[in-house]
């Protein structure tokens, strides 16, 4: 079933008023729930049902393909590629080999931190219908939002306006699709 | 014999643009590297070249190997024998001709740079005629340049003129000193054609009064051909044989070789042992083993006292007081000469009075040195009956002079000021001036003909001993010139007028017979056999009068001596950049001259080095920038001649003062009064420590002993073995007296870039092999260290490099890939011996043809930003290498001669592969004096040295 | 307040990326390109005089050392000179329109301008004798010049291509008596490490040190 | 209307401020520009200066660093000096935004993100000098690893390819947090922006970025991971610009304390950098609620006792000399002392060492003109400091008759002035197109100072 509607949204002034309303749709068996807030708020992901990322284990992956992978470049090219007598040095020296190494540690890391995030929040996208509700500009200030998302195949008209209206948001609205 | 005529632009492997785009390809290349790596987009193809093959081989082939021609470099008219290198045509190098006496294989300075002075932009290449006299120095004169043709018309009325027996037109011919045969010959026959001819010679730097103590002692010019191999102690009073005279190569040669022994540590077999008292210093009196700066008229003393010792008949009225200061070095040198006996060898130099001279000799001959160290011949250069440039002056003043032919001479520039030359010149109705450069004399000149190269021509030319030596050119004259001996046969209409035909008539003589081998000998010895000049038989000499001492009566006067700077000599080098930059041995000062001071006069008088003082002598005053010097005598001003020329061309013109303006007269020495002006001068100088601070940079042994062995250090890895060759140099300190010739040979052989005063001044010098000057003690006791890139087989430099531009390779090689090399200088920083240079800006001239055309080919020219430095000359390993790939043969010791080791008057310098056992650098490597510099460092250098020997009884 | 980007504005965004992303890649090929044209690989080269490989060695099969006098013995192959070429062409085709600068040039003295088909930059010292004397044939630089009409360059002559060879030069050597023959073959490896034997090669390290090609 | 909820005197925070006051006081920076005036003067002044800058580069390029002082012995001059000082001011911004992130230092928040943009303008002046520095810059590019055909490759044991690697890590990683610290911050500017330009401008930085809860935790976690890979960083790349020198054998740079002195020297003048930025910037924009005497006091601390640490590594290094009986190092640290560089050595121990003890008063700490003064000299001691590591050591060396004096030509102060004006010039364009400070932080700072 196609509804015209995206979701049911509900504007709170505290973020206590979002974790509790928020919490309150989880405990009713919403799924499709998404929480806005101007800031990060401890705890309200936990409350819409978010799992820990998996993005650290990316990160440290990353970081050690960075440093194999500059190690390894260093190692062929000067022992295998060409190598060159330079001050009478071993062809793999190795503790000269470490400092790149080391930056490349880093260099993978941080990309897989950086694009990693991006990619687990689905950014960029540039359009969603939340921009189009009401006051939701509020929500980079000072405003807090819930939605229950009509897409959630527990969703139900009824149950959610009266949970939304029980949790008392400065307002109620629909946001279209 | 000579390689056809052609131009270098034409040669087959000399690769340039079309003449359309005038840009080298050099300039090319960086400016697609660049616009490359600002992503110039343009898809511009790259250039196409063009190649251009002979029209006909030469007979010499069109191979890239050097072809070496035996022929003779001339200065004050006599011969050095060398080998004129050509790579494709074109001389670019010079090497000592070992089958000549005054070379032996060796070279000095101006030989070496002699290549560069073929090549000089500046020099003169067309005839020019003066239209309209001008009334005086003032106007410009007008000129024009004119044909060959029209001056052998123009001349051919005023020849008539003077054949006229009835006392025709007054001739005049002004030559410097000239000892060619053919020359000779042919001005005889000039001056024969008319009864009023005459013949000047004007030799700047001769010393009168030598030749005047030749006439006191025997009644006779005498010039006298030194065997430092037959000496065993030798007094230099005032003198320099190392660096003085046309012997001075030769001289080096032979002290040098006979101390074989006592390096070798064994006993001190004939080493001589030499004394200097010396005015201003020496190269000889660095080397001394006993040295002392004295006044000229107190060496003049102390000549007087030593010969006393063997000439009864000088009175002590004669003697005169002691010199308490020199006690201990006269009972020395006395003790020492006694010892000696006949192989004893006094020298006498410029700043003696003709008396001191006389002495001088009649000392040889009482000692018995004459016949044994030292032989005395007819002067190669006499020319008897010719007149001095003072009688030619006083004749132009007289105005009797129709017609003057100056030949090779600048008088305008370099005659003494007090014959205010130029106005001179000017009486003569007719000036005719031949020579390398439009100088000052062509400049007042009516007409100027340009003379060719010696390269460039056939002639000849006597070397010290008075041998004969051929000139052979090695590339036909690159613009329409003659030779001296040509224009000789042009003047007096002798119906011959190529030089081979000339010099061929001249040696003919006599030799009908056989001519075509002895010509073909003469010519591959470079020299003709049993030329050298006959020992004198003289009576015994006369005691010369001994001059009122009033100059022992010192007053405050100062000796003002006049002598040829180190590099520019007499001015004929002036414009000669390589020896403009070279820095001068005792002041490392370049692009300059300065008036010597000692230290004790310089207090007095209340100047400092670089103060500008006033100088007057006798009626002529200038000012010049003052230098002092530890090792200068006291109440003696040096004032180098040769700078401060006023048209030499673009690198010579105002450089330094022209010391000529205070020259009284043709003496070497004048009295002079000096003082302060309170402004200051910039000197550019290439070291400005000359202290060692206590390390042990030049290392220096007794006789016999050996240096403690630095054992080895403790190594972390694994060493990088030389499987085939391990190249090595040894610089020998004992041997080495500063000359700076190594540093020349470098700079021609590695088309070093010179970079100009105030680059020098930044301390951005370029030169690949550096010559230290430390002091060795504070009575002014130098030592000179050569300085090349040390090829350490654990390069500091190497390390740094990030994108591997310095590396070694598989000879042991540090080697520097210029076209890999971005110029971060890191190399330079990390460098313990600071040999490595920078091209800081575009410092090769990659616009004046001429220049391009001297350049070694078989090595790379550097472009701005890059590193350089010695590379052990690896175009010659690498043409050794070759050959020996080609042919089968191995390399053996001897067949890689670097262009330092080549071009060492003394020998000091080995260079070989340490892998050959029986290797010279081998050898060397095993001498107890054998040590590394900054050993401690564990940079294991393969250029090492041998330390420099004490003299015995300071041992 | 509305949202900034309507779907359409947000596609306008991913073409405009990826067109960037494109421009990126472009600069790159060019780049690529650039470097390639340099070589100038197989492109005829106009001279003055056009003068056929093709004919005088595939035709007339003349030895390479017959013009190209000091391939055995100096580091440059040698340009002929006008008086060798007119060895032969003072009585063959003296009159061809085709020679008239050949002519021009005896007469004259002054040299024919050739362009230049095979140039190293001038920090590069190749040495023609020592390859010869180690048994690397002319083919296996200069390609296949009997059947060039007008000489192109056959290989790139960049140092990744020299390297090639340096580090495994047996298998480019050929016998001394074959070395000036277009079409001989390779011999078989065996035959070839003999011949690399025979020739006495220094080491690959020696073969490959900056200084056996840079001064 | 009465915000809830409202923060209390803090330290860090003035009371009254929530986060509606917050959000809006900080993107009006941006915004609706207020002082307009001063700030159009400094940016033309310094956009003249940057313009001469980009010319005298463009010279260097035509003639070569031969411009400069340079000579032999002293191959390397101001470049490199000017070079090791900005990378070290570079080091503050990460130290404050990394270090004190995860040392949960709550007063990082309100001067974080101007610290970290001083740290990227820095960085790139830095990153600049070593590439105009060289002999051929064009050909720069061959420090880098790629497959050429030549073959050849970058020489991994110079000390100089750990440079570049270090330094372009360290601006791309420094980037990076950047930008991911900004994202929300972006966010709100585009909210709030009126004009269509701005909000297309903002919304296509912003990355639709729009405050979801999940989005928040997995930024949250990529900032602390961020943050524990810059900690490292920042350590190592001015330990890898210290090994430049350490590696290399000259006496005054062969010396093994060199890594941890030139970090600590980085932080000294970083923060002195810092204050010397956020002095003007609170007072032109009136942000001293945020950034208050407690931040002064703090980063007056910190730059005391980096600066003690500068003290002890100039200490050690005189005692090493001595202590190791080396004659060469002996003779340089003499000659640093007595020589013709002496004078610049005392000033330069006076800047860094003398004057910071300023600080042990608390009313100095908190004086903001006295620390701007402060901070100014201890940015010239430090820029002493690595001109005679740089210069005087070379000039010293082993050799004495190849000892010489560098002395610098109008070229070398031109260049430090134009970097110098380029580094101003960009950081006014920021303050102008960026939150200075963390706006979403600081909501958050709210939130935690609240009743």
């Amino acid at each position: 079933m196609t509804d015209a509607r995206w979701a049911l949204m509900a504007e709170y002034e505290t973020a206590e008023a979002l974790v509790s309303a928020a919490q309150a749709a989880h405990d009713a068996g919403f799924r499709a729930i998404e929480a806005y807030a101007p800031y990060h708020v401890e705890g309200l992901a936990e409350a819409v049902g978010f799992q820990r990322s998996r993005l650290p284990a990316a990160v440290l992956a990353s970081a050690i393909a960075g440093g194999l992978g500059g190690y390894f470049l260093q190692w062929f090219s000067a022992v295998r590629s060409y190598p060159v007598e330079v001050g009478a040095r071993p062809l793999h020296s190795w503790p000269m080999f470490v400092p790149v190494a080391f930056e490349m540690t880093i260099l993978a890391g941080a990309f897989a931190a950086f694009f990693g995030a991006l990619l687990g929040n689905g950014l960029p996208r540039l359009a969603h219908p939340i921009f189009d509700a009401p006051d939701f500009d509020l929500a980079t200030r000072n405003r807090f939002f819930l939605c229950l998302r009509t897409d959630d195949p527990r969703f139900d008209e009824a149950r959610a306006g009266a949970l939304l209206d029980a949790t008392q948001p400065l307002r109620r609205a629909e946001v279209a699709r | 014999m000579h390689p056809h005529p052609h131009d270098p632009d034409d040669d087959p492997h000399v690769i340039h643009i079309d003449r359309g785009a005038g840009v080298n390809r050099r300039q090319v290349l960086a400016a697609m590297a660049a616009s490359m790596a600002l992503a110039n987009t343009a898809c511009s193809p790259p250039p196409r070249l063009q190649a251009h093959p002979y029209v006909d081989l030469p007979e010499a082939g069109g191979g890239n190997l050097p072809l070496y021609y035996a022929s003779a470099f001339v200065r004050d008219g006599f011969a050095h024998g060398v080998l004129v290198g050509t790579q494709e045509g074109r001389p670019v190098k010079v090497e000592g001709n070992p089958s000549h006496p005054s070379s032996l294989g060796a070279t000095d300075v101006h030989a070496q740079a002699s290549v560069l002075q073929l090549w000089d932009p500046d020099r003169s290449s067309v005839v020019r005629q003066r239209l309209a006299r001008a009334g005086d120095a003032r106007e410009p004169p007008q000129v024009a340049s004119s044909t060959w043709s029209a001056f052998e018309a123009a001349w051919r009325e005023r020849a008539d003129a003077q054949a006229d027996p009835q006392g025709g037109a007054t001739l005049r011919v002004l030559t410097g000193p000239l000892t060619s045969p053919t020359e000779r010959a042919l001005l005889a026959a000039l001056l024969a054609r008319g009864p009023r001819a005459r013949w000047h010679v004007h030799a700047p730097l001769a010393d009168v009064a030598a030749a005047d103590g030749g006439w006191l002692a025997f009644g006779r010019v005498v010039s006298q051909v030194l065997h430092f191999d037959r000496a065993r102690c030798v007094l230099a009073l005032a003198a320099d044989p190392f660096s003085d005279g046309p012997g001075a190569v030769r001289h080096a040669m032979d002290w040098s070789a006979a101390r074989a022994a006592l390096r070798e540590g064994g006993a001190d077999a004939h080493a001589a042992s030499l004394f200097a008292a010396e005015a201003t210093p020496g190269l000889f009196g660095a080397r001394a083993d006993h040295r002392v700066a004295l006044s000229p008229s107190r060496i003049e003393g102390l000549l007087w006292r030593v010969a006393a010792h063997w000439m009864p008949e000088i009175t002590p009225a004669d003697v005169g007081l002691a010199d308490p200061a020199v006690a201990t070095f006269e009972a020395r040198l006395v003790a020492a000469l006694r010892e000696a006996g006949p192989a004893a060898l006094v020298i006498g130099g410029a700043g003696l009075s003709a008396e001191a001279h006389a002495l001088v000799l009649a000392l040889n001959q009482r000692l018995g040195a004459i016949g044994r160290t030292l032989t005395l011949i007819d002067p190669p250069e006499a020319a008897p009956g010719a007149g001095t440039l003072a009688d030619l002056v006083d004749a132009l003043g007289s105005g009797t002079v129709d017609t003057l032919v100056v030949l090779g001479a600048n008088p305008a520039y370099d005659a003494p000021a007090a014959f205010d030359m130029p106005r001179a010149l000017r009486r003569a109705k007719l000036l005719v001036h031949a020579g390398l450069h439009v100088d000052e004399t062509a400049l007042l000149a009516d007409w100027h003909l340009p003379l060719s190269h010696a390269y460039e021509q056939w002639g000849d030319a006597r070397a010290h001993d008075g041998s004969a030596t051929l000139l052979q050119p090695a590339i036909t004259p690159l613009y329409d010139t003659r030779s001296a001996a040509e224009l000789l046969a042009l003047l007096s209409g002798d119906p011959l007028r190529d030089g081979h035909a000339l010099v061929q008539r001249q040696w003919r003589a006599g030799r009908a017979e056989g001519f075509d081998t002895f010509w073909r000998d003469s010519l591959r010895a470079g020299t003709i056999a049993g030329t050298a000049s006959a020992p004198l038989e003289v009576r015994g000499a006369r005691l010369p009068p001994r001059l009122a001492l009033q100059a022992a009566a010192a007053t405050t006067m100062l000796t003002a001596l006049f002598v040829p700077d180190a590099a520019a000599h007499d001015g004929s080098f002036a414009n000669n950049p390589w020896l403009q930059e070279l820095p001068r041995p005792f002041t490392k000062l370049t692009w300059d001259n300065a008036a010597l001071l000692g230290p004790a006069t310089a207090r007095r008088l209340g100047v400092a080095t670089g103060d500008i003082v006033r100088l007057q002598v006798d009626r002529h005053s200038l000012e010049v920038p003052a230098w002092v010097l530890a090792q200068q005598a006291e109440d003696v001003v040096t004032l180098p001649l040769g700078c401060g020329r006023r048209h030499a061309g673009r690198v010579g013109d105002g450089v330094g003062f022209d010391a000529n303006a205070l020259r009284p007269s043709t003496a070497l020495s004048a009295p002079a009064t000096l003082q302060a002006t309170g402004r200051r001068h910039a000197f550019a100088v290439t070291q400005q420590e000359m202290s060692q601070h206590g390390r042990e940079l030049l290392r220096t042994v007794a006789a016999g002993a050996g240096l403690p062995r630095d054992k080895p250090h403790e190594q972390l890895y694994p060493p990088f073995p030389s499987p085939v060759h391990a190249w090595a140099m040894a610089i020998d300190l004992d041997a080495c007296i500063g000359c700076n010739a190594c540093t020349i040979a470098c700079q021609a052989e590695n088309n070093i870039p010179v970079v100009g005063k105030a680059e020098v001044a930044r301390g951005r010098a370029m030169h690949w092999i550096r010559i230290d000057r430390h002091d060795l003690d504070d009575a002014g006791a130098s030592g000179f260290q050569p300085v090349p890139c040390m090829h350490c087989e654990q390069a500091p430099c190497e390390l740094v490099c990030p994108v591997g531009a310095t590396v070694h390779d598989s000879e042991g090689l540090n080697v520097q890939v210029y076209n890999r090399c971005v110029g971060t200088r890191f190399c330079s920083n990390n460098c313990p011996y600071k040999v490595r240079r920078f091209n800081f800006l575009q410092y090769a001239d990659a616009t004046t043809e001429t220049l391009k055309a001297q350049r070694n080919p078989e090595v790379t020219v550097r472009q701005r930003g890059v590193m350089e430095k010695c590379s052990y000359c690896v175009q010659r390993v690498a043409r050794a290498r070759q050959h020996a790939e080609r042919t089968g043969q191995p390399l053996v010791d001897g067949d890689v001669v670097t262009a330092c080791q080549a071009a060492c008057p003394t020998r000091a310098i080995q260079f070989g592969d340490l892998n050959d056992a029986g290797s010279q650098v081998r050898q060397a490597r095993a001498s107890p004096r054998h040590y590394a510099m900054l050993a401690e460092l564990d940079t294991k250098p393969r250029t090492t040295y041998l330390a420099r020997i004490r003299p015995v009884d300071e041992a | 307040m509305s949202a900034v980007f309507s779907p359409r504005a947000v596609l306008v965004v991913r073409l405009a990326v990826l067109a960037l992303l494109g421009l990126c890649v472009a600069t790159v090929l060019l780049f690529v390109w650039r470097a390639r044209a340099y070589e100038r690989l197989g492109e005829p080269i106009a001279q003055p005089i056009p003068f056929s490989h093709k004919h005088h060695v595939g035709d007339d099969g003349i030895d390479c050392r017959y013009c190209h006098t000091t391939v055995e013995t100096a580091a440059h192959a040698g340009l002929p000179s006008t008086a060798v070429c007119l060895g032969c062409h003072a009585q063959l085709f003296r009159d061809q329109p085709l020679l008239a600068l050949l002519h021009q040039s005896a007469a004259s003295g002054r040299p024919i301008a050739w362009q230049r088909v095979h140039v190293l930059p001038d920090f590069v010292y190749f040495n023609h004798a020592v390859h010869v004397a180690k048994g690397v044939a002319c083919v296996e630089c200069h390609g296949r010049v009997d059947q060039m009409p007008l000489a192109w360059r056959a290989r790139p002559l960049q140092m990744q291509w020299c390297l090639d060879c340096h580090r495994n030069p047996a298998a480019h050597l050929r016998p001394a008596s074959r070395e000036f023959a277009m079409d001989a073959p390779l011999p078989p490896p065996a035959v070839a490490s003999q011949l690399a034997r025979e020739a006495h090669l220094e080491s690959e390290r020696r073969m490959t040190d900056c200084s056996t090609c840079h001064r | 209307m009465a915000e809830v909820p409202v923060s209390r005197e803090s330290g860090v925070l003035r009371p009254g401020w929530g986060y509606a006051s917050v959000t809006d006081k900080i993107a009006g920076l941006v915004l609706t520009r207020p002082v307009r005036w001063p700030w159009l003067a400094a940016f033309l002044a310094t956009l003249a200066g940057t313009v001469a800058y980009l010319g005298a580069i463009a010279y260097l390029f035509v003639e070569g660093v031969g411009l400069w002082g340079l000579r032999i012995p002293v191959a390397w001059g101001f470049a490199i000096a000017n070079f090791v000082w900005w990378i070290g001011i570079g080091h503050a911004g990460t130290f404050i935004s990394a270090v004190l992130l995860l040392l949960r230092q709550r007063w990082r928040t309100s001067i974080n993100r101007f610290a970290e943009a001083m740290t990227l303008f820095a960085a790139g002046m830095a990153g600049l000098f070593p590439i105009l520095h060289l002999g051929r810059p064009w050909f720069a590019y061959w420090l880098a690893p790629y497959p050429d055909r030549m073959n050849l490759w970058p020489q991994w044991r110079s000390p100089l390819v750990w440079d570049v690697f270090a330094i372009s890590t360290y601006l791309i990683v420094s980037a990076l947090f950047w930008y991911q610290g900004m994202l929300p911050d972006l966010a709100t500017l585009r909210d709030r922006a009126t004009s269509r330009g701005k909000r297309v401008a903002y919304g296509l930085l912003a990355l639709g970025w729009r405050g979801e809860a999940r989005h928040w935790a997995r930024h949250e976690t990529a900032y602390l991971l961020l943050a524990g890979l810059a900690t490292p960083l920042v350590v190592s790349v001015h330990s890898v610009v210290a090994m430049d020198f350490a590696i290399g054998n000259t006496p005054g740079y062969h010396s093994t304390i060199f890594p941890p002195y030139f970090v600590a020297g980085a932080l000294f003048s970083g923060f002195a950098m810092v204050l010397t930025l956020a002095i003007p910037l609170r007072k032109a924009f009136q942000l001293e609620d945020f950034i208050t005497e407690v931040h002064l006091d703090h980063a007056a601390k910190v730059l005391l006792a980096t600066g003690w640490l500068i003290a002890y590594g100039d200490l050690v290094e005189p005692f090493m000399a001595f202590f190791s009986g080396d004659r060469y190092e002996i003779a340089m640290t003499v000659d640093r002392w007595t020589g013709f560089y002496g004078p610049l050595y005392w000033t330069m121990l006076a800047c860094n060492v003398l004057a910071p003890q300023v600080l042990w008063w608390r009313a100095a700490r908190r004086n903001a003109w006295l620390l701007f003064a402060l901070s100014i000299v201890v940015n010239i001691g430090m820029w002493l400091e690595r001109v005679l590591i740089v210069v005087q050591s070379t000039s010293h060396d082993f050799m004495p008759s190849a000892w010489g004096r560098f002395v610098p030509t109008r070229w070398d102060w031109i260049f430090l002035a134009g970097s110098i004006s380029m580094f101003a010039w960009l950081f006014l364009l920021f303050i102008r197109l960026l939150p200075a400070i963390s706006i979403s932080e600081m909501r958050q700072l709210v939130k935690e100072e609240s009743a």
